[in-house]
């Protein structure tokens, strides 16, 4: 990012970290050899300025319970579709669980259920199909609200040849080439930086589409936080960097975890604009994600948002997750999202609790059709193992 | 002896060895307050206190090299991998810090650290999360690493890499953790490193195998003795420093060899074993090396594909049987 | 053909290329105003503008990431590590997501991307600056690796690496960018990867090798000529995929293998040649294949023992007629 | 670091960001299995505080030629070591120079002629043999600073048996365990965890020593940085993390490669104090170092601070450096820290002019004493090639 030379000059002047400055746009900064540098900092190092410097710093917020679906351009018909999607990612994942038990899953699986507000906000707020989402292992949620079917979420769980992975990449693996879900990534923060490229390449090729990188509070850990994030200040690039913090990396707490557990001020390092939102109503995802697309993804101004959420079930399936405080998960049930936006509908006249209820036990027979479907369907061949490992047709190299 | 579980005979090793020195303490990802990810720390909050073990955010090349410094300031750390898998975000600390810092200072300083945690494949976890390192740990002078297949192995080396003033890599399994075994409770129970196990002796064909691969030899060398052969099972236990006299030894005797190694093929243990030995042993060789290794493809998730993917004991009798020309 | 040195072949293969495809881009560390460490970029900045090559801050995690994620995407990186030292602290996002990624997604995605830079020893730099990295990357599924010896290779294997859809591991040397040679000026000259060159050819023992030690084996061959021994060099140039038929028939001629491979010996590429080589020329050989390596232990800085570290022509005749039994 | 409960709450609360609140004890941050943990966030998901959220940060400087030595308890001896010192490095590097033009020296050589001040000032201001230091490849001023003899130092580069690392690890790998100078470091930025390690050490054995970690600007782009930086937050380790903004790494200014080039500020993100202090005056780094050391690292408070400063040479000796702006390099050569010091100490009569010129004589036969011993020492036994790489005797393992 650039137009720091008042910063560097560290004179102590007022600055709102929610700026939207405009950007230079040369891909490599603000330094190309027909502009020679000039940089601020040649008087500088001696000049000093006497302290105490002072900054502001100012984030917006977007709290539960503010916006309502007209404010967000949202139509009555979209309303249900939004918690559609959301119930089914809890009815999904409800029978994923059921069918890990029943050996029909196997490795990993990590549930989504109490976060659907996210996927579900985020995803609606974008280009689907242009705009490109990546995201962590924790991804059926996303995937779903995505727009992949469930038999072929279900199918990749039983590693079935249907999957949407072809079964190659199981349950923290869904990836979508044509949706532009670029995975399921299960090595925590290594796909942050993939979402700079990502964005690199949509900048690169002119188009103003953008990426939604999630990730979750335990991978702003990485180092590769620190470098995607830098690289996307400095070339510019329509990036959204959203940590799902659901205040549990496994069995550690944020803040016994953070110098600085204000995640969402972490955006403050590459000179971001910084929101923090609430991810337990999915019109306050909605707007935030919104915002920070049309603000300033779209402007080639990447920025940091954090979700703050809430994971009902333990890390992964064999974890019993003891290390919650008691009474902490009833409390966080209490302000389920997707009881919240029935209640918003059915208070405002949007459906009634029988459609609701209609709908619901269609999602669910959407699932067990998905079940059946995903049940049904072959392995992949044994010759698969030898596929997809390269582009390349003959493989293995040698016998 | 006791009978163990291969996680516990680990945590009694860490256990006794800090009890018996205090600058040994633990850390890594879910050690402390959640008894590790894999329960092989359980309770040792509860005995030595959150200054000797100690719950690490997700920020693996900062924790090893948090390690790698307090160890040339005087302690003895144990950095826990939750997997090895994770072990390439902190693969510079690995092998161009802890490797090497004892060389470049001319020996000035000791680099008395453990990194430990599960190695390999353990089910379908899919291609990131079932890498295989020892190939590359051990390509690099300066680290020393273990590999160990039975619980009281696990202990008698635990104890002596933790001793080591060397930096060890040491490489467990997910999936034998709860492997029960005989384990010996001598309070100084330590196993040399580079001492290979001799498991079962036979005549006919040597098979090296480490780890879970170990597991899969015996299993081979039992439906080779079905069929008539006899089997010998070397397990090295330590893959650097190697003992290839044992190996060397043992082919000299039965004049075929077979490595189980569930790591990719190339470049791997397997390569480095039979580089070695036809090096060593070349006139008592009666038939090529063969290695029974994972295809050289990433590990599916697809539970078919993943049993095609990893070696088996009917792989290996099939290999022995090639070496042995008895089909 | 035109004479260039060994980074104007290469930057020759970026820039015809470039010039080709405009979903290609080179990214590094002062590859661009700097005209790149070793000036290999050199011009490039002037003739693509900085949208095209550009400058990255020292966050190689970061920018092999980026390239990763712009190749998901439908661009074609050219990654530049400033030297392969420095790729360790990207190595999870080259060996868990560059090689996994098409296998994982099911083959969704194409990734077609070129990590290149000089690798190896490079003179009195010390440990933490002289890795040999080629059996690492090459001991991964889902990579290729390429490491030409002489410019024309060079020019013509980085054509072809950068129209791969594959992830390809592209090693070149410092010590050689300087080196001038003929190189082809056709605008379509690739050579396909996996093909090894005949660089010499003769009927009294094989040696294997590139990069550097290429050269390293063409003057011990000049020496062994003086001697009275034919010695055939075969250059793999491509080490993964292999072709080990080429080298398998040199040695069903000759019967006898010398591997030369600065790399540190244990599971490295040399282990790998052997076992491969044993595998399906046993019959054939008449000695141990043996290698000649840096020794297994960090490299040092101080000259004379750096001299001693590095493979040399005299280990390499020694090897090789100690394979014809000459003494 | 904790306390952190009213920033996690978000409530806009205004905070200096150089407190020094209270830390807590135990090493695992805080939370451990006695005192069960309460996060703050468990009320949060959802009462996002309405926005926008504002904070005032303030950062403590250093300028040049604001403070004078017996502010500082130097005493008038004192401030001539300091001198000695500066010009001990500057000799000597020029002699560097000179004798890897004649091949004595191979390799790469980064020279730190400019930038002496930093070592001086810093070493001045902590218990040496006790404290200790670690620091890049550019790492000859900084042994120098540290005591290490000038032979030690010459014979290293020369590849003598006799140098300080026994001729293994040339110019970017100086070790003198002894007086706790752990390196000389060559993969940029991996070094800063190690830093977060030593301090580990101390806290660990109950001392009150402290660890100076100083890396480029060029550093702080690698995760390294930022993972370092959390670990000493959270467990609350006595380390200074010093940047040594010399505007350039390799060929890359500053401001050309961070998103956010005021590099002082990267400790927020950790909660850390920051400063800036101008690396031009040996005095003003003395101040700021010694403000660091007692005021937070002794306290159990890891801080952040930049010295801005400047190199005068290329990146290593092979770099024409053709990336300054034209004048760029004379304009600093005016600010020269060492003139500045003569200058300072002739003003006040602490020295006349022909005492700091047979001072500097003297320095300079030092120097070539070294070189002649370096130049008269063994280089290694072959044998040596096998020693020290593992602690084991018995090596190699294999003959
Ligand atoms: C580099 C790395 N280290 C450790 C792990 C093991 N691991 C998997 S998930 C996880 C916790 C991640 O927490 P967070 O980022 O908050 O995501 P959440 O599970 O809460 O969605 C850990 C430690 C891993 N996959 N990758
Ligand atoms: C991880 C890594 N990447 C790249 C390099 C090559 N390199 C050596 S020094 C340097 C510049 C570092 O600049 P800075 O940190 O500002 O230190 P300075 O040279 O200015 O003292 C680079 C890119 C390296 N040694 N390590
Ligand atoms: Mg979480
Ligand atoms: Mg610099």
């Amino acid at each position: 990012m650039a137009d720091t030379n008042d910063q560097a000059q560290a004179d102590g002047s007022t600055q709102e970290a929610a700026t939207t400055d405009q950007q230079p746009d040369s891909l490599s900064g603000n330094g190309t050899s027909d502009e020679p540098v000039e940089g601020p900092w040649t008087q500088q190092s001696i000049d000093i300025p006497d302290g105490p410097l002072e900054e502001t710093l100012s984030f917006e917020t977007y709290p539960a319970d503010q916006v309502e679906h007209d404010e967000l351009d949202i139509d009555d018909d979209e309303v249900t579709d939004l918690l559609r999607s959301m119930l089914l990612q809890r009815r999904f994942e409800n029978r994923c669980r059921q069918m890990y038990q029943r050996q029909k899953i196997s490795g990993f699986l990590h549930l989504y259920i109490g976060q659907e507000a996210v996927s579900t906000g985020s995803v609606n707020a974008i280009r689907l199909g242009e705009d490109s989402i990546i995201t962590a292992y924790r991804d059926h949620g996303m995937g779903l609200a995505m727009g992949m079917s469930p038999e072929e979420g279900m199918a990749e769980l039983f590693g079935k040849k249907t999957g949407c992975s072809k079964g190659k990449g199981g349950s923290m693996h869904f990836f979508d080439a044509e949706q532009k879900m670029m995975g399921g990534h299960g090595i925590v923060g290594a796909h942050i930086p993939l979402a700079a490229g990502i964005g690199f390449a949509e900048k690169y090729k002119g188009t103003d589409n953008v990426c939604l990188c999630f990730f979750g509070d335990g991978a702003m850990h990485q180092g590769a936080f620190r470098e995607a994030c830098n690289l996307a200040g400095i070339y510019d690039l329509p990036v959204v960097f959203i940590c799902e913090n659901n205040q549990y990396a496994m069995g550690t707490a944020v803040d016994r975890a953070f110098a600085k557990p204000d995640l969402f001020k972490h955006g403050y390092n590459f000179d971001f604009p910084c929101s923090l939102a609430s991810g337990m109503d999915v019109f306050s995802v909605n707007k935030a994600v919104q915002d920070h697309v049309e603000n300033y993804a779209r402007q080639g101004q990447p920025s940091m948002l954090e979700v703050r959420t809430y994971r009902y079930q333990g890390h992964s399936i064999t974890d019993p997750a003891e290390y919650r405080a008691e009474g902490e998960l009833e409390e966080r049930k209490s302000e389920d999202a997707i009881v919240r936006l029935e209640r918003y509908m059915t208070d405002r006249g949007l459906a009634t609790e029988e459609e609701i209820e209609a709908m619901d036990e269609e999602v669910k027979q959407e699932v067990t059709d998905a079940i059946d479907a995903a049940d049904a369907a072959d392995f992949p061949d044994e010759e698969a193992l030898y596929d997809d490992v390269y582009a390349q047709e003959d493989f293995p190299f040698t016998a | 002896m006791a009978t163990l579980q291969f996680r516990e005979a680990l945590r009694a090793a860490m256990t006794e060895e800090m009890e018996r020195d205090e600058n040994i303490f633990l850390i890594g990802e879910e050690v402390a307050e959640y008894d590790g990810a894999y329960k092989v720390s359980k309770g040792m909050l509860d005995q030595f206190g959150s200054d000797r073990v100690i719950d690490s955010p997700i920020s693996e090349l900062g924790f090893s090299g948090l390690g790698i410094g307090a160890a040339m300031n005087g302690l003895r750390p144990i950095v826990e991998f939750m997997t090895f898998n994770f072990s390439f975000v902190a693969f510079d600390q690995v092998v161009n810090n802890a490797s090497n810092i004892r060389y470049m200072s001319g020996g000035q300083f000791d680099l008395p650290i453990v990194f430990r945690g599960p190695n390999g494949a353990a089910g379908q976890l899919a291609a990131t999360h079932s890498n295989s390192t020892e190939a590359l740990y051990s390509n690099f002078p300066g680290l020393k690493v273990v590999s160990p297949s039975i619980p009281d192995d696990g202990k008698g080396l635990l104890k002596t890499a933790i001793r080591e003033d060397d930096p060890v890599v040491f490489l467990e399994s997910e999936l034998m953790y709860g492997m029960k075994d005989e384990v010996s409770e001598e309070s100084d129970y330590t196993i040399p490193l580079g001492e290979a196990r001799v498991a079962r002796e036979g005549d006919d064909v040597t098979i090296v195998a480490h780890s879970k691969s170990y597991h899969v030899a015996m299993e081979a060398a039992d439906q080779l003795e079905e069929q008539g052969y006899e089997a010998e099972v070397i397990d090295p236990r330590t893959i650097k420093p190697l003992d290839i006299e044992t190996i060397v030894q043992s082919v000299v005797k039965t004049n075929r060899l077979v490595v189980v190694d569930e790591s990719n093929p190339f470049a791997s243990i397997a390569s480095e074993v039979t580089h070695q030995v036809q090096d060593r042993a070349f006139d008592y060789l009666d038939a090529p090396i063969l290695r029974v290794t994972a295809p050289d493809t990433p590990a599916p998730y697809a539970p078919n594909l993943l049993d095609e993917y990893m070696p088996s004991a009917e792989e290996t009798v099939d290999a022995c049987r090639r070496v042995l020309y008895a089909e």
